[in-house]
């Protein structure tokens, strides 16, 4: 808990180097832990992490509020909405594909039927939107890198729960939505034969960040053990892309319960990772899908930049060059 | 052995004096006693939250529900989700009632019919209706009649299975009254069998209205752009606590409101029971 | 329809042949029980408590599948069933109870018109737990007389019933019998009650009939007359009381008299 | 503890006064109802069906708290009841049923031997729905007096027993109340029965009590006694029913009989 | 009138002729005719499948769930998942159904007692278990404790509101019994109310059963490693309808089983009865 919580610290300060002895961090990242546990990194920790298996904005977020976990593992959206909706947070750590045009996180499933080949011919279409969900945002950014607005197509409220996105294309229901590559395989493979085909977003949809409550980098301690954790994340990140399928086995097969094929797809699907010592690209970037969110769903704007705790870009940066 | 020894004296024109005898029974309702408890719990989120107990980013603070409420209602939204959700509820809960009250009577009057119905409902409800939707998206689509018969399948469950409870609970010398009298299968089941189970159906029908509620949450995922369970998912997503915490209110206000008007139903319909309650 | 005649076993409205019935294998209540009802004739039906008398009235009325047993059993069929406990539908009204599944016109004035002549009018909205033991009693016999039945199986119907209202009772049901000319199986424990009201008498024992008695009274029939006592010192015998006069008996020298 | 005393007002182990019961504005059923009973004495009630017997035990036994009406009551505290119904709980066996919340120390052999005592030996163990109209009766009565009580309200006990059972239920009702001497309140229909049993014989009408007859036949009471036919004839005129010998008859010359 | 011309003729010695009266009542009970309507739904699923009438991409073929369960018994995922979501549900089942019974008790009996306890159970009862999380993590963590505490909120509901209501619905008559013997409250609550609920208690004990398997979907969600909810929410994260529908199984296999365990202990518990059933 954060009762036996540490020495404040500003969040201006340079970060401790050491956490005092018998300082817990708790990781909401099952990913990064079985490739830590996997490689063998997990012996270079100097700290002690208590892991829950806790994925995805929202239960982040709740996880975050009940005090339950530090840091969590998301996509660039959540952290926006834990701002906007009064917790304050800061990313920690940011993680990009390779090759994004290539490896995108989420296709464009277009149903079958459906003459959809480039996100120019959305228009006039029906689109699952599930607002507060990065598909939502994936969605806006789409439409915008396209040259569409909402007017030019028919957004369909729906939550990306389970496989309802595929089944609603399948269906008919809509024309097109946002499929994760996990679901990208089933649902080709369940539908292709009736002319269901997928097309790559167009934009940018890689962003991966760490981010942690603003009380815990106040936390000298906590912000010691985030300190130390960040570099061993970089170092599992690029074990993940060192070694694909071991990771495969190792998370989709043993932990997630896919077939060895199946995590062979998503691991192909979502490239190489590497992490960046430079933020500002990353950065720029997410100002952009910002932007749209606040245009397209009247949130506040928000210059992203507060968002960062760039003291971590450094420590990240020594921890990568110096492995 | 107690007596009396007290000369008999003159009544009094109204003395009312009753042997006392401990009352084992709840004894007679409280007026407004239901009312109680929900005050006190109301009480207790007030309190907790102007003394800082409740941290206001978990629970949010009755004051800021009710700011948020406020202008909920002045930008329309609370009014347009209430009115979409409740016509939904209301056409899901008629169809489930209907279809679960003539399900149950057929399945308790004949063994045939229950051993037909009574297994896949038994299946039925031990699957989530979660787990349901991509069946019913695939067979209903995303429309309104999915959202319709998704309630009613959430609501016809609790009435089959209480009205057919309450229909075998039946005591059996009223069923062979019945047999003497020589009257149809229908008269016994309008007579005998929906007097008899009224007090199980309605007990159901509390279950089904509450299950109308929150059958509203799973299917206002899927293409719904108003409604209690859409803004509350909505703010989910968002992580926006005040309009779950709002939903949340109309919830209860809605159940509690809910569940009293059935009760009230029961004290009139089965006003013809001597029964601890009464 | 005589009820009287040597035909009596070629034209009966209730034949029951070698009829067991047993609840459990300890031993039978019915035990090869004969019984012949002809039509119109009315049966009172002594024994002791537990002897057995509802168990062979279930059996006549059908409601005995699940007991065991065998023997065969031939009724008519409109049989009206006045149950010991009375039965009523605690969820309807009165009147409702009494025209249950009653499918005449002008249903309701005649179980109105029922209803007065038990002693109940103008309580037609009653609920059956508003009524006390006499009345739920008297309520119970309404509905069954107001549905002419071609035998009637009355389970202690006037048990519950103070001596006025009693004679009230056999008075209404001897006018009903006469005229729709049901065959009557009373169950009672008040011989003078079986005496004054039956053809005949029969005594239920060890699960048989044991005794099976006509009563050549005529129709005026008074405890005073000396056939009368005969009878009733006979049926009481049957029964197990020695001697009718000193049978009810006060105080502490009653222990003695009561034959096993 | 003498009954017959001159004192009696002065050492009553009920009383009641002025007692005012009504269940719905028509009018009421007890109105005004004065009764005192002294201890040991044994009161016979008879009354019409449905004239307020049952309303006047219950609210004896302090169970008519939503009844209105006013009055004084003072009973003993030790008062068991035998309902007009048998009220046997159905779930419990019958043992269980007869020793329910008796807390003395070997209670399920006296509840035994009290079964046995009302001639249900060897069904401890039968559920209520097994027995007869008349078991049951019994063991309701079996359930009232294992538990010697100071007063005991019995509402009609006997109604569903045939003759021999009932003069054995009523030798051993005396032979208890000689032992314990209760005040006993027992309702019954039966005048023969209320004579040879009790002490005093009240007439329950209107909401009073309009009879009270003080029984001064001795110990040894006999229906050939003309003390005991004279005291009969004066309850069965208070009942309604003017000539005992004539009251009960047979056919069609009934209806003229029964005094309005 | 009818009446019997044929002279009386000696009955062989077991010939059993009753007399024939249409039966209103449900009839005796069908052996393991619970079965036939499972056994129709599974024959129509394996139909449907052969015949291609069912899309094996919308609803799995029986065969392949076997062969997918198979693989899941073999690499343990299955057994190790049932075991632990048995654990939780157990646990959760045996808090829930304490607590119930006990609030029930109290509420029924004393009319102080139920105003209090009965609002905010209404309350807690129109309110999605989902919405309810949040807190809960704040309040219990991510644990253990969270989960079985989880499920005991959803099952203690229908144990409180069945056992209330079945309370309350005890003959008046049993009470006024009870109180001219003279019986101590806890001899009460134990020989009258106690027994005289178990019916309502036993329906409702069939509604807890489903509610403990049902809420494991939802408390599975957070931080579980293993457990039939997490399978299930896993899988249909990856769009595996097979496991998904080998979940669905699994949860109508221990559905019906507990179903029928409670009917079973029903219908021996509730012997004493004489209803339309038996
Ligand atoms: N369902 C049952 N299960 C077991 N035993 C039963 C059942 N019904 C009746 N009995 C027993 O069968 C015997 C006959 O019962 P029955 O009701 O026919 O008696 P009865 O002659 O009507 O007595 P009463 O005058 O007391 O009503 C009794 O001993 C009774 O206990
Ligand atoms: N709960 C009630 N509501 C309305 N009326 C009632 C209620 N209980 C009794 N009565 C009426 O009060 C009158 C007296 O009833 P009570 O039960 O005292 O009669 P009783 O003398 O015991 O008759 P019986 O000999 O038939 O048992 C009856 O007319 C009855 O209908
Ligand atoms: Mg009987
Ligand atoms: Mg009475």
């Amino acid at each position: 808990g954060s009762s036996d919580s540490g020495p404040r610290l500003e969040l201006s300060a340079a970060l401790p180097d050491a956490a005092a002895d018998g300082t817990v961090l708790r990781v909401g990242d099952p990913a990064t832990q079985v490739a830590l546990e996997t490689s063998g990194l997990v012996d270079d920790l100097d700290i002690d992490v208590e892991w829950a298996n806790i994925t995805g904005g929202p239960k982040t977020l709740e996880a975050f509020r009940a005090d339950a976990i530090d840091i969590g593992s998301v996509a660039d959206i959540p952290p926006l909405f834990a701002h906007w909706t009064g917790t304050d947070v800061r990313i920690v750590a940011a993680r990009e594909t390779v090759d994004p045009a290539e490896h995108p996180t989420y296709e464009l499933g277009v149903a079958p039927g459906v003459d959809v080949a480039r996100i120019e011919d959305l228009k006039g279409k029906k689109i699952a939107y599930s607002p507060g969900q990065a598909q939502g945002a994936l969605v806006l950014n789409v439409l915008r890198e396209a040259g569409l607005t909402q007017d030019d197509v028919e957004l369909v409220e729906m939550q990306s729960v389970d496989d309802a996105f595929s089944v609603a294309l399948a269906s008919n229901q809509v024309d097109v939505a946002p499929l994760g590559q996990s679901l990208v395989k089933t649902y080709l493979a369940k539908y292709e034969q009736d002319g269901a085909t997928t097309i790559p977003p167009g934009v940018r949809d890689d962003a991966w960040t760490l981010y942690a409550p603003t009380s815990v980098l106040e936390d000298a301690d906590k912000a010691a053990a985030i300190k130390e954790y960040v570099g061993l994340w970089a170092q599992a990140q690029q074990w993940i892309s060192e070694n694909p399928d071991e990771f495969a086995q190792a998370y989709y097969v043993d932990h997630e319960g896919l077939s060895p094929e199946d995590a062979t797809y998503v691991v192909d699907a979502l490239g190489e990772f590497t992490v960046p010592t430079d933020w500002d690209d990353f950065i720029t970037r997410h100002q952009q899908t910002v932007d749209t969110l606040v245009k397209e769903q009247d949130q506040e704007p928000l210059d992203v930049e507060t968002l960062y705790d760039r003291r971590f870009e450094k420590a990240i940066a020594a921890a990568v060059e110096g492995s | 052995m107690a007596t009396l020894a007290t000369p008999a004296r003159p009544v009094a024109a109204t003395e009312d004096v009753r042997p006392v005898r401990r009352r084992l029974g709840p004894g007679a309702p409280i007026r407004f006693g239901g009312l109680i408890g929900i005050a006190a719990l109301l009480g207790a989120w007030v309190v907790g939250s102007a003394t800082g107990l409740l941290d206001p980013r978990n629970l949010t603070e009755p004051w800021t529900v009710v700011a948020t409420a406020g202008t909920l209602v002045e930008n329309g939204r609370l009014q347009e989700s209430l009115v979409t959700s409740g016509v939904r509820a209301a056409l899901g809960l008629g169809l489930g009632v209907a279809v679960g009250t003539v399900l149950a009577v057929v399945s308790g009057l004949s063994r045939i019919g229950e051993s037909l119905i009574d297994g896949p409902i038994q299946v039925k409800r031990s699957i989530p209706t979660l787990a349901l939707i991509p069946l019913l998206i695939l067979w209903l689509g995303i429309g309104e009649p999915m959202k319709v018969i998704t309630i009613a399948l959430a609501v016809f469950v609790p009435i089959y299975i209480h009205t057919h409870n309450g229909l075998r609970s039946i005591e059996g010398r009223y069923a062979e009254l019945a047999e003497t009298l020589g009257v149809s299968r229908a008269e016994f089941v309008r007579h005998v069998v929906l007097p008899g189970a009224m007090p199980g159906f309605l007990l159901g029908l509390r279950f089904a209205v509450t299950s109308s509620l929150l059958a509203l949450v799973v299917v206002e995922v899927i293409n719904a752009t108003s409604g209690i369970g859409h803004m509350i998912t909505l703010a989910s997503n968002y992580g926006q606590t005040d309009i779950i915490v709002v939903g949340l209110v109309v919830y209860a206000l809605l159940g509690v409101t809910a569940d009293a008007a059935v009760r009230l139903i029961e004290r009139k319909a089965l006003s013809w029971r001597r029964t601890l309650a009464s | 329809m005589a009820s009287h005649t040597g035909e009596l076993k070629l034209d009966a409205a209730v034949r029951v042949q070698a009829l067991h019935r047993s609840f459990n294998e300890a031993g039978g209540v019915l035990n090869g029980l004969d019984l012949d009802i002809a039509p119109g004739e009315f049966v009172a039906l002594l024994g002791r408590s537990g002897s057995g008398k509802s168990t062979l009235l279930r059996a006549l009325a059908g409601l005995d599948r699940g007991v065991a047993g065998h023997g065969r059993i031939a009724v008519p069929e409109r049989v009206s069933v006045v149950f010991q406990d009375s039965r009523l539908l605690p969820w309807k009204r009165l009147l409702d109870n009494v025209v249950l599944g009653l499918r005449v016109p002008g249903a309701a004035e005649r179980g109105s018109q029922t209803l007065a002549e038990v002693g109940l009018a103008g309580r037609e909205k009653a609920w059956p737990h508003e009524l006390s033991g006499g009345e739920q009693q008297r309520a119970s016999l309404a509905r069954s007389l107001v549905r002419e039945p071609q035998l009637l199986l009355a389970d202690e119907p006037f048990g519950a019933l103070d001596a006025l209202t009693r004679i009230r009772m056999h008075t209404l049901l001897r006018r009903l019998c006469e005229v729709h000319r049901p065959a009557v199986l009373l169950v009672t424990h008040d011989v003078d009650e079986a005496i004054v009201l039956a053809d005949r008498v029969i005594v239920l024992d060890d699960g048989v009939v044991r005794h099976d008695a006509r009563i050549d009274l005529g129709t005026r029939r008074s405890q005073a007359d000396p056939a009368f006592a005969r009878l009733r010192a006979e049926l009481l015998h049957e029964l197990g009381v020695e001697d009718d006069h000193d049978a009810v008996r006060g105080r502490s020298t009653l222990d003695e008299r009561a034959a096993s």
